[in-house]
């Protein structure tokens, strides 16, 4: 939430609030420097830009520039005090909907959605003719009535996802009023929304003014945007050719609609950092890496209600790092404990001296510093570690799913590809051509992500889900071909076949879970990355999903890396255990030995917690 | 079908609200239109004759659950009154001759302009972080351009310095309305101007919002395993990445649509186009009360058909709708 | 209601040696489901719990998601209304959802949220949020005591030096440093009952020690009643007298927790504890692979 | 792909299309092959035409009255006193002015093939009693009977001498259709409307309506036109369509008429825009502050008519004269001592003048008035005229040299008119049409006739509520009388009254819109021949106007 300074970084937000600040200004300073009074005739007509009239004059000889800066206050002001109003009325009505529910957000909500539905232009015409007068004040009152709406509904999604978010409980619980929890708890972390709401309207009402005085719906005797538009118009001055007449005043509408657009760009980008571009984005870039399975639901709530407040647990995995690091026992001085590997088998995959670096403002980040493994076939790997040890990093770097700005900055990956004839080719996986690696992907490596409600595309039948990979990997084989065996992998996580044509939200997460694991199966892979595939699962559903795809390992043979941050699940089931912490790798060898003899002070550290906790350890 | 139903229910209601809206505006609104009808009678009306247009336009001392009653009971008739204006035109005959042309402007520009846009926007989404980010400051002035500056922009360079198109009119003056390709070759010419400045007005709203959501779901864990599944980038954005970025969209189809209306009505002035936009603005300056409502009542009944229609496409395009049903 | 297999009497353990602070009798809680027909579909949460919380004493409420253990949490923080059934705090039935009454029954009961990144508002200092709840239980008046008594809550959870925390925003905090906080706020109101909705859950393994240390700590310092909710049955056992296993809104097992956890009567606990993770397993039988 | 091909074919043949339409307008001009040219008129503003040929709906097409409907007699201001025969041969009054005989045309017949006759005439004027929303000059009728087929008689309530042209310019309705209505004024009237004028409906879209001579008319031997064309054009099209020739016969302001249009071919495209009424400042004279007339004079010597004139219209109205008769419209009415004058502009005049009645300037620079109130009034305007917009920023900026302040407040069109009409207003503007004779006109301006009565506060007319007994007897006077000097004379002691007690601010005259080309078609009505009004809504006087068109050599 908070600005390191006043002065925005996104320079989108920059050129925004230029803009706007030169249009204010110009409201409140250009009508000192006109030496024109705006409605004052006596000037040769429709004379162009010159040094005395630096915007030419109109048919009846005013000035364009004294009109242009006197009509900047009449739209501006217009806009303002509409985008005011709207956005009281939006935030009364969002906010008490969205946080009382029941029948008054009922009744609340349907009146949204009448104003909504009902075209504003057609109804702003119609009261606007009613008017008896058309000031400024009444014409904005009018504006607001069909402009206030579209905020009203977002800010109403706003509250409903922010109340049900724990600091809103938190706060019923430590005893707060609901009035104090609407304004104090829930209204600031809709800010964004009401900031962009208020833009929004402004722009809304600065071209509804336009378009009402433009159709000589305005009051013709003030001066503004929309009037000058009007008499221009009426004076044919597009046939005449007084193109200083008319562009100026559209024009400046469209500039600071624009301007206030970027601004309320900037919002949305800070709101949704997956929005950002250019450089704005390359500073809001953070180590991933430290990214944790803890943090990954946060992370998760905030882009499903996309709202700003969220952003801030995006900030805070940057600066969480760092503290995190005073509580956890920190033994970076200790060195690596790597015990030679005895899993029989040939190498599948081999990392040497792999580094990922994520570049920010403060220089680059080491998320995986100088890691090497070597997974070998049909062998389960366990990658343990905590929030920002850099265990996604590592596997995304091996699956080549690594996002900007995330960059290898040494060391190398290799694949061992084995022929039939028994041999095996090895592969450069870090300098695979888009081809061979789409080619490589999913037949020779497939991934288990940690979330499979997130990981199925909920728009296509699972049934769809497997095709994909088959039309592309398999392209000779028969539609009939491809869903037999779709049922036949469902057959085989132990799905009904017929669920084939199910849509990912009717299964449950247990379901989906294994779906995904029988995607992962289909090419039948030789390495499969499952990344904490039972973390979100239920205790007795986590087990089930884990029998399951032990028997397919021995049914299948291929190997496993396996996340996780569960070090117990990890001494039960795998075969290796990597420990990692803050991008290194401290601990390396076989689970049963480093079960029995762990060497490491942070891997010590990690089991006498468990211990303390009351794991069977 | 549930969903569907409560969808259908909400839209009658809102139409609902439409309808009693138009009731009341005029009545909680100062001002008497019989007055201008006075005035442009020259006052030659006796009070009785004045009774009875009043009781036309139901203008009357009744209670007001009478007028309502009375209002609906006519609309159910397709009667909308008499137009002040074109007195003793019917309003329903005047709208009627309006709709077409604005239903056809509107509804093929308002396509064009979605393909146009969301398509780009999806483009717009997979290439972030390069150049083509540059075109979005571009994007958002055009989205803040009013569409009546826009169109008189238009009209100077394409129709006034080039002389390429006309400025007015749905079809030469002198061609007899008729299913014959000079006639339908004239609509399409004088629509084009107008039409395109529906469609620079209106496509970078969709543009930006699609470019938004897609760079949203492309966030994603499905798409990263889209990606990871092998598919070719094209598969991946079309299938995963806008198909599901698709969805608000045209949730969102209901604020825009009222936009590109209203942007229109301005346009279709400009153009001279003889399409409703243009009719209210003649309504509005003739103090032409009737037809006023008449027009509002059918814009907004048309606006509210389309976002229903929008719904039930919605309800085919995301199957967690469906299952709700 | 099912029996409910004890290992102990079937009033709570023997353990029992605090005074009863908060009870609960016969809990139901309903919530509306899915409409089919005509006919609204009700899903019971919360299906007849009783509980009794006791002065010095930790009981833990075990289930998995969905068990309705949260629930209850929220029942007995008056954060929602019951559907029947009684709660009695110091022996008095008391209903106290909203107004004064609620804010009275909040001074005596606290409840910590499980999602630490969650439950602290990130538009608010530290100081406001410490403040706010001292304010509102009339504990503290004036900047300046109040300020005083927060860097006193501070101190005792354990966050020092505590002036280094009370500027800060809550993102500029770690996960365990929040969940202190939330502890915090929670004392501010010095409370007798302690509703500790798995504050650990979402902790990595080396800091839940901690916080359930702080936790043990709180309870011997403030003398506090806890209710400790968790999926998790080895810490149960770790850190509480008593445990309450939940499933599928009913109460299954209960009884003091070393019996629950160690010799488990209910074979839903038993398969529980079946699926934990558990190295020891294979150390058992070396020969033979990780199998279902 | 396959749509972008089809949009670029279509395009291209509709601007082929246009090229060929282009062609023939450019052979318009030559006429070579004798096939006459449709004479393309605008009249009204609107993008699209409403059917309506009902002569008594407030919103019929141009050509209805005129084109399609006759009058009796033709009245113009433009040859006032003397109607010309047309459905009726004559007109004969009995003594008191209660009763006129009309003697009908023979051999006049309906275009659907029914003789005309008297029984239409009564018909018509019976219809005006029993249903007043088509009695559309207020005619005081009593009765009207056919005493044979050609002779009808209308008797009025009153002396009705000042009627006369309004009488005659009745268009007659066929009873044979019209008898059946219910309410004559809901009568739209578009399918083959039965009249018995010149032309008859050929053709009706929205964009484009077509009138076709009837071949069976009484003076179709007189009619050179053959078919009327009537585009629907707006304010902005009609400025593109004048630009480019394609309009003979036109009426409407047009923004720079010089540049738009007669500059492109001076030879043979003209403007025409004779007063057609005036444009005035209206004082309240039910507020006592009006009723000093030192007030007014110095109001009216305060105010720059010929800035007004040249900023606020162009230059394309002259300033009223200050007797309000519109020039040179009712020339033939101005009274001899009246000739040369002319108002003017001296705000050094109009400061002694209030200097001298007690009007003393304020600390503001505005003056005070002896009984304390200050000079300072709002303008209520309607806000969507534009030329009265800046007529009102004008006179704010000319009054300010005098101490006055008056400022302009625009509002709706419905406010302005209730304002108006029920003497809400201290000062407002209000436009005084020209009316068939300068009786019509001095009634407007100073009959108590329209003064607010026991029902209501709202007049329609004369709503400066200037009344005086002087003219209400010389409006008597000109009412009662049947004889042109007697009526004169009236006429001339109206003026008197209009120069000497300033009534209204008269500002500018209104003009009659009127452009034409003779590039097809010559005869129409100009400064050097003024027959009749030449605006093309002007009817009757478009009646007189067609029968003079004959195609350009």
């Amino acid at each position: 939430m908070k600005l390191n300074s006043l002065w925005p970084a996104s320079g989108k937000v920059r050129a925004g609030l230029i803009i706007v600040i030169f249009f204010v200004l110009l409201a409140v300073f250009g009508p000192m420097i006109t030496d024109y009074a705006p409605r004052a005739t006596g000037n040769p007509p429709l004379q162009p830009p010159s040094a005395d009239h630096w915007l030419g004059t109109t048919q009846t000889g005013q000035d364009v520039f004294s009109q242009f800066v006197h009509g900047a206050r009449v739209s501006l002001a217009v806009g303002f005090i509409a985008g005011v109003l709207s956005q009281i009325v939006s935030v009364l009505v969002g906010l008490v909907g969205g946080y009382f529910r029941g029948i008054a957000d009922e009744m609340l909500y349907i009146l949204t959605a009448v104003f909504l539905v009902i075209p504003a232009m057609p109804l702003l015409i119609v009261l606007t003719g009613y008017l008896p007068t058309r000031g400024m004040i009444s014409v904005a009152i009018v504006i607001t009535i069909t402009s206030w709406a579209p905020a009203a509904r977002v800010l109403r999604a706003q509250t409903l996802s922010l109340r049900n978010r724990d600091f809103v409980e938190a706060a019923r619980a430590t005893g707060e009023s609901r009035m104090r929890i609407m304004f104090y708890e829930v209204m600031p972390n809709a800010l964004p929304v009401i900031a962009s709401g208020f833009l929004f309207s402004t722009i809304a009402a600065i071209l509804a003014e336009a378009g009402l005085s433009f159709l000589g719906l305005g009051s013709l005797t003030t001066v503004s945007w929309g009037s000058m538009l009007y008499f221009a118009q009426n004076n044919q001055a597009l046939l005449v050719g007084a193109w200083w007449w008319f562009v100026p005043p559209g024009l400046a509408i469209a500039i600071i609609g624009a301007g206030l657009a970027l601004i309320n760009f900037g919002i949305d980008e800070y709101a949704n950092p997956r929005l950002r571009t250019g450089k704005s984005r390359r500073k809001a870039a953070r180590p991933a890496g430290r990214g944790s399975a803890a943090m990954s639901s946060t992370a998760a709530s905030a882009a499903a209600g996309a709202e700003a407040s969220s952003s801030s647990s995006g900030v805070s995995e940057g600066s969480l790092g760092g503290t995190e690091s005073t509580e956890t026992t920190d033994d970076d001085a200790s060195p690596p404990q790597i015990r030679g590997s005895e899993v029989p088998g040939d190498p599948v995959i081999s990392v040497r001296d792999l580094i990922v670096d994520y570049p920010t403002e403060d220089g680059a980040v080491r998320a995986v510093d100088h890691v090497s493994i070597t997974l070998h076939r049909g062998e389960l790997l366990g990658l343990a570690g905590e929030s920002g040890s850099g265990k996604s990093t590592l596997t995304n770097a091996i699956t080549r799913l690594l996002r900007n700005p995330a960059e290898v900055s040494g060391g190398e990956i290799t694949y061992h590809r084995s022929t039939r004839t028994g041999e095996s080719t090895e592969v450069d996986l870090l300098n695979l051509p888009a081809e061979e690696l789409r080619a490589f992907r999913w037949s020779e490596l497939a991934i288990v992500f940690q979330s499979a409600m997130n990981a199925l595309n909920p728009v296509l039948r699972v049934s769809a889900q497997f095709d994909d990979v088959l039309r592309v990997h398999r392209p000779g084989m028969s539609a009939a071909g491809r869903k037999e065996l779709a049922q036949e992998m469902l057959h085989k996580v132990g799905i009904d076949p017929e669920r084939v044509t199910a849509y990912p939200h009717e299964l449950s997460g247990g379901m989906k879970q294994r779906v995904a694991i029988a995607i992962a199966l289909v090419l039948e892979p030789d390495v499969i990355i499952m990344d904490e595939p039972t973390t979100a699962l239920d205790l007795l559903v986590q087990r089930e999903v884990l029998e399951q795809v032990m028997q397919l390992r021995e049914e299948y043979g291929f190997a496993i890396i396996f996340t996780t941050h569960d070090l117990s699940l990890l001494l039960e089931i795998s075969d290796t255990i990597a420990v990692m912490q803050t991008g290194t790798l401290v601990e390396y060898g076989p689970a049963t030995d480093v079960y029995s003899d762990p060497r490491h002070p942070y891997t010590k550290t990690l089991l006498s917690s468990l211990a303390n906790l009351g794991a069977r350890i | 079908m549930k969903f569907l139903l409560r969808k259908v229910m909400l839209y009658v209601f809102i139409a609902w609200a439409a309808l009693t809206l138009n009731f009341l505006i005029p009545r909680l609104m100062p001002g008497d239109p019989l007055v201008l009808l006075m005035e442009r009678t020259e006052g030659r009306l006796d009070p009785g004759a004045l009774e009875a247009m009043a009781e036309a336009y139901g203008l009357t001392d009744a209670p007001l659950v009478v007028q309502y009653w009375d209002y609906l009971s006519s609309l159910v008739q397709g009667d909308l009154g008499l137009s002040i204006g074109y007195y003793p035109v019917p309003v329903a005959d005047i709208v009627a001759g309006a709709m077409p042309w604005t239903i056809g402007l509107v509804g093929v520009t308002t396509i064009i302009s979605f393909l146009l846009g969301t398509g780009l926007g999806v483009i717009l989404a997979w290439r972030r972080g390069k150049r083509s980010d540059y075109v979005l400051p571009a994007l958002t002035f055009l989205n803040g351009v009013p569409y009546f500056w826009m169109a008189l922009i238009l009209v100077l360079i394409f129709s006034v310095n080039l002389g390429w198109f006309p400025v007015a009119n749905a079809y030469q003056p002198i061609l007899v309305p008729g299913w014959n390709p000079e006639f339908i070759s004239s609509v399409i010419y004088h629509a084009i101007l107008p039409a395109l400045t529906i469609v620079i007005g209106s496509f970078a709203g969709w543009v930006l919002s699609m470019r938004n959501m897609t760079v949203t779901v492309l966030g994603e864990d499905y798409v990263t395993m889209a990606e990871a599944k092998g598919l070719p980038r094209r598969k991946v954005l079309l299938r995963y990445g806008a198909r599901n970025a698709i969805l608000p969209s045209i949730t969102g189809f209901a604020l825009s649509l009222g936009a590109v209306v209203g942007g229109s009505m301005l346009t279709e002035v400009i153009f001279n186009y003889p399409g409703v936009g243009y009719t209210l603005f003649q309504a509005v300056q003739n103090q032409d009360f009737p037809l006023m409502q008449g027009l509002f009542l059918v814009i907004s009944l048309a606006v509210i058909l389309a976002n229903l229609l929008a719904d039930i496409v919605y309800i085919f395009l995301d199957p967690r709708t469906r299952a709700e049903a | 209601m099912t029996t409910v297999p004890t290992t102990d009497a079937q009033n709570g353990p023997a353990a029992g040696a605090g005074e009863v602070i908060l009870e609960a009798r016969d809990l139901v809680k309903d919530f509306r489901g899915k409409r089919v027909g005509l006919h609204r579909q009700r899903f019971r949460a919360v299906d007849h719990v009783s509980l009794q919380l006791r002065r010095g004493q930790v009981t833990a409420l075990v289930g998995q998601s969905g068990s309705g253990k949260s629930t209850v949490g929220r029942l007995l923080a008056q954060l929602m209304p019951q559907t029947s059934g009684e709660l009695l705090l110091n022996g008095q039935p008391i209903t106290a959802h909203r107004g004064r009454a609620f804010i009275r029954y909040t001074s005596t009961v606290q409840m910590t949220l499980q999602d630490p990144f969650a439950s602290l508002n990130p538009v608010h200092r530290i100081s406001y949020i410490l403040a706010r709840a001292l304010s509102i239980h009339g504990h503290a008046k004036g900047a300046e005591e109040i300020e005083e008594k927060s860097l006193a809550l501070l101190r005792k959870v354990n966050l020092t030096p505590p002036e280094r925390y009370l500027r800060r925003f809550p993102h500029e905090l770690s996960g365990g440093e929040r969940q202190r906080i939330s502890f915090a706020r929670a004392l501010a109101a010095e409370p007798q009952v302690l509703l500790a909705d798995e504050p650990v859950s979402m902790l990595d393994v080396t800091i839940r020690k901690e916080i359930l240390d702080l936790l043990d700590q709180l309870r011997t310092e403030e003398n506090l009643a806890v209710l400790y909710i968790t999926h998790d049955l080895g810490s149960a056992r770790a850190y509480s007298e008593e445990t309450l296993v939940m499933y599928r809104g009913e109460v299954v097992e209960r009884g003091s927790s070393a019996d629950v956890i160690d010799n488990p009567q209910h074979e839903y606990t038993q398969r529980l504890l079946a699926a934990a993770p558990n190295p020891r397993r294979r150390l058992s039988n070396p020969g033979e692979e990780f199998r279902g | 792909m396959r749509t972008t091909r089809t949009i670029r074919y279509t395009a291209g043949l509709a601007a082929a299309s246009l090229v060929l339409a282009g062609c023939g307008g450019g052979d318009n001009g030559a006429a070579g092959d004798g096939e006459v040219q449709p004479l393309t008129i605008h009249a009204n503003d609107g993008n699209t035409h409403q059917a309506n040929f009902n002569p008594f709906a407030s919103a019929f097409l141009a050509g209805t009255r005129g084109f399609i409907y006759e009058p009796l007699l033709i009245s113009t201001p433009m040859q006032p006193g003397e109607p010309i025969p047309w459905l009726a041969e004559s007109l004969e009054w009995n003594d008191e002015g209660t009763e006129v005989t009309l003697t009908l045309r023979e051999g006049v017949q309906w275009n659907d093939g029914e003789d005309f006759d008297a029984e239409d005439v009564a018909f018509t004027f019976n219809m005006m009693i029993e249903h007043p929303s088509t009695n559309l000059s207020a005619l005081p009728v009593e009765s009207a009977e056919a005493t044979d087929d050609h002779t009808a008689v209308i008797s009025f309530s009153e002396t009705a001498f000042a009627d006369e042209a309004a009488i005659g310019n009745t268009v007659i309705v066929p009873e044979h259709i019209w008898a059946d209505l219910d309410e004559p004024t809901e009568f739209v009237n578009e399918e083959d409307p039965v009249g018995t004028g010149p032309f008859e409906l050929d053709q009706l879209s929205d964009q484009l309506y077509i009138l076709a001579k009837n071949e069976d008319y009484w003076d179709a031997d007189d009619i050179e036109v053959q078919e009327i064309h009537y585009p629907a054009l707006t304010g902005e099209t009609l400025t593109t369509t004048l630009a480019a020739g394609d309009l003979d016969w036109s009426g409407g302001f047009i923004s720079n008429i010089e540049d738009v249009f007669i500059n492109q071919d001076p030879e043979n495209r003209h403007n025409w825009y004779p007063g057609g009424g005036q444009i005035t400042v209206a004082m309240n004279h039910e507020e006592e502050i009006f009723e000093d007339v030192e007030l007014r004079e110095a109001l009216s010597a305060g105010i720059d008519r010929e800035q007004i004139s040249e900023v606020a219209m162009q230059g394309y109205t002259p300033p009223s004269h200050p007797t309000g008769l519109p020039l040179p419209t009712y020339d033939d009415a101005m009274a001899s001592e009246f000739e040369e004058l002319a108002y003017e502009y001296d705000p050094d005049l109009a400061n002694e003048i209030l200097d001298e009645a007690g009007y003393e300037e304020g600390s503001d620079g505005i003056r005070v008035a002896p009984d304390g109130t200050p000079l300072s009034w709002e303008l209520a305007i309607p806000s969507d005229w534009p030329d009265w917009v800046d007529i009102s920023q004008l006179l704010e900026e000319q009054l300010a040299e005098i101490g006055i302040a008056v400022d302009p407040q625009g509002i709706s069109h419905e406010a302005y008119i209730e304002a108006r009409n029920n003497g809400n207003f201290e000062l407002t503007m209000a436009a005084i049409p020209v009316g068939l004779t300068p009786y019509d006109l001095y009634s407007q301006m100073m009959s108590s006739e329209y003064a607010p009565d026991d029902d209501s506060d709202a007049v329609n007319a004369n709503f400066g509520r200037f009344y005086s007994d002087e003219a209400d007897e010389a409006l008597a006077q000109f009412r009662n009388t049947e004889d042109d000097e007697e009526q004169q004379e009236a006429l001339e002691e109206l003026q008197r009254i209009a120069v000497e007690e300033i009534p209204y601010l008269g500002l500018v005259q209104a003009p009659n819109w009127f452009n034409y080309s003779t590039e097809r078609w010559e005869g129409f009505p100009n400064e050097d021949d003024p027959y009749a009004l030449g605006a093309p809504f002007q009817s009757p006087d478009n009646a007189l106007t067609i029968r003079e068109l004959t195609p350009a050599e």
